[in-house]
């Protein structure tokens, strides 16, 4: 199992590579830029991952999109949960 | 209509992701200090420098509103945004900052035409 | 655990540094060790220490020598990425007839072969770039 | 199936753009001098990497094929290409140098899982 | 009348940002990365400015793409062709 | 006719400068001249006297001081980009109470104020990035 760490918007190339690669109990976590993802539902990978896809908080924060976020009800992640995640996958890979 | 030889600041970069913003916001301040009459054009992400709760980043990293909020100081009052852009965000209008002015995609060229110098950041 | 952390990007031109410095502090709080930082591609900037950022802005340089300082970090830049982008220690500097430098302890060139072995050796290797 | 230990280098950038590209072949030169077992996957523009026909580019910057041939010397004769990335640049397998093997776009994610190891560039 | 360069792939947020901007008596170079519009002949740019967009032709041939091209029937610019453009156009925009 | 090129990638990491030099070449080899380069953003790198490439990679510094020695072409570089990126002439050294220094003549820090009189001034502005 894999942790995916994406750090480019959900329309980057980065971000179809990862969707590419993504396994079936794989995890994502969205950081930088890819919290823009927050601004779009209907992004594949939200469906993709269903239950293990995960926005980092400060990068929404930061970005002005917690709200948004939020609103949509989408799943956040504090930096603590960021390293969590890291303990229980022993591969992670970073799409930039 | 843009003055005569009026500079227009392509912002396209978002807040945090890299330095082009600010570098881009500063090029635009440097030129209005300098006297010359300048717009801004807001386009894909770089129309998220204008979201009203954005806040500084991680640690050391400065937030953009007060470079977005100093831009009126120095008479940059044209602040663009390409409707598309802001639609294909899933963004409302409404998210954005005081005096943000939508312009449709269609009009993008002709303000480009407008203006006799441009920056693309 | 045992952590590696991959930095790849250059200071203030990409969040990646800030990303990888606040994921440190957060291992290091949550009682893991950083076994080690290796910097590479644009990520060897990081290790400059003519970097002069304005003072309301993070030196991220400092940032890591305090990393290093309170916990024992080992910080490896690679070698062949930071000499071609003007990166370099005095003993390299020397080698290439250069008065100055901007590579200092506790920043060490070393070769590629360091990031496999930090690899190898930790627990986890976490990719920042 | 990838031996014990083995390391993936994905590469995703291509010749000339960055230096990703450069660096990526050299982590995984370095692992196969350093006897550790190493895959290649190329995926989207990384796959250009492959492309028979390359040259080297503006004043000083270097071919990428002399290190692509030099991968065979190193033991690293397994370069999967992702099918999808290649149909979608519309490239046909014969345009690529030889020695590389497609994959299907489904078994990415096991060839991913495969591998102890992963450095993604 | 502006010349716009565009040096990202036909796929990035830049050629989208270029094509809105593109006016309708523009004219497109392409380099660097944009080079790689070679391989894609359905590309909306290639309709959108017919014979006022051009691939630099260093940029293919580093790339391994002059061939695609050529078979493509694409129109190349030489350097000198490069400079020739930007003589005839006052502006120039950079899409990166 | 006069142009000014605004060079805003670095070295290796992307293929601008390498764009801009060879578009230098040509433009004077069409008989214009070439009022000045613009260094800013990343492109401040391209400045760093401590670059040192493989041998059979070109060194984008010695480029640049070769263009303007043959053709008297004024390099500035953007001084609030570079210091931030760790570029720093001697002079700038001396001020942060640094030993060294990465940024010699013909290299020339400047404010953002020459990249907008180097736009008023030329027929033609052109950007690499």
């Amino acid at each position: 199992m894999i942790l995916h760490i994406l750090t480019k918007a959900p329309d980057s190339s980065a971000a179809t590579q990862m969707q590419q690669a993504i396994g079936e109990h794989d995890t994502v976590l969205l950081i930088e830029e890819a919290a823009t993802a927050a601004l779009d539902t209907s992004w594949a990978a939200w469906q993709q991952c269903q239950s293990r896809i995960f926005l980092l908080s400060e990068d929404l924060t930061s970005r002005g999109l917690a709200g948004i976020a939020a609103n949509n009800e989408l799943p956040t992640l504090e930096m603590q949960g960021f390293v969590a995640l890291t303990e229980q996958y022993e591969k992670t890979v970073t799409w930039y | 209509m843009a003055p005569p030889d009026a500079l227009l600041v392509v912002i396209r970069h978002a807040p945090h992701g890299s330095n082009w913003l600010r570098e881009g916001l500063d090029a635009a301040l440097v030129a209005a200090a300098f006297g010359q009459p300048v717009q801004l054009l807001f386009m894909g992400q770089g129309i998220m420098a204008l979201l009203k709760e954005q806040s500084s980043g991680a640690p050391g990293q400065k937030a953009t509103l007060p470079t977005i909020d100093m831009l009126e100081m120095y008479d940059i009052d044209k602040l663009w945004v390409a409707e598309g852009g802001l639609q294909s965000m899933n963004l409302s209008a409404d998210s954005l900052v005081e005096g943000a002015t939508l312009i449709a995609d269609k009009e993008v060229p002709g303000l480009l035409h407008q203006h006799t110098k441009i920056l693309n950041f | 655990m045992q952590y590696g952390l991959l930095v790849m990007g250059a200071p203030y031109s990409s969040p990646a540094p800030h990303s990888a410095l606040r994921f440190a502090h957060a291992l290091l709080s949550r009682g893991h060790q950083i076994t080690g930082v290796f910097f590479y591609h644009d990520g060897v900037h990081n290790a400059s220490s003519l970097m002069a950022p304005p003072q309301d802005e993070l030196n991220l340089r400092e940032a890591w020598a305090e990393l290093n300082q309170q916990h024992a970090v080992q910080l490896d830049v690679c070698i062949a990425a930071a000499l071609r982008r003007g990166l370099m220690s005095e003993s390299e500097a020397q080698r290439h007839g250069k008065q100055s430098y901007n590579v200092a302890p506790p920043f060490e060139l070393t070769g590629l072969g360091q990031l496999l072995e930090l690899q190898q050796r930790a627990d986890r290797l976490i990719t920042f770039a």
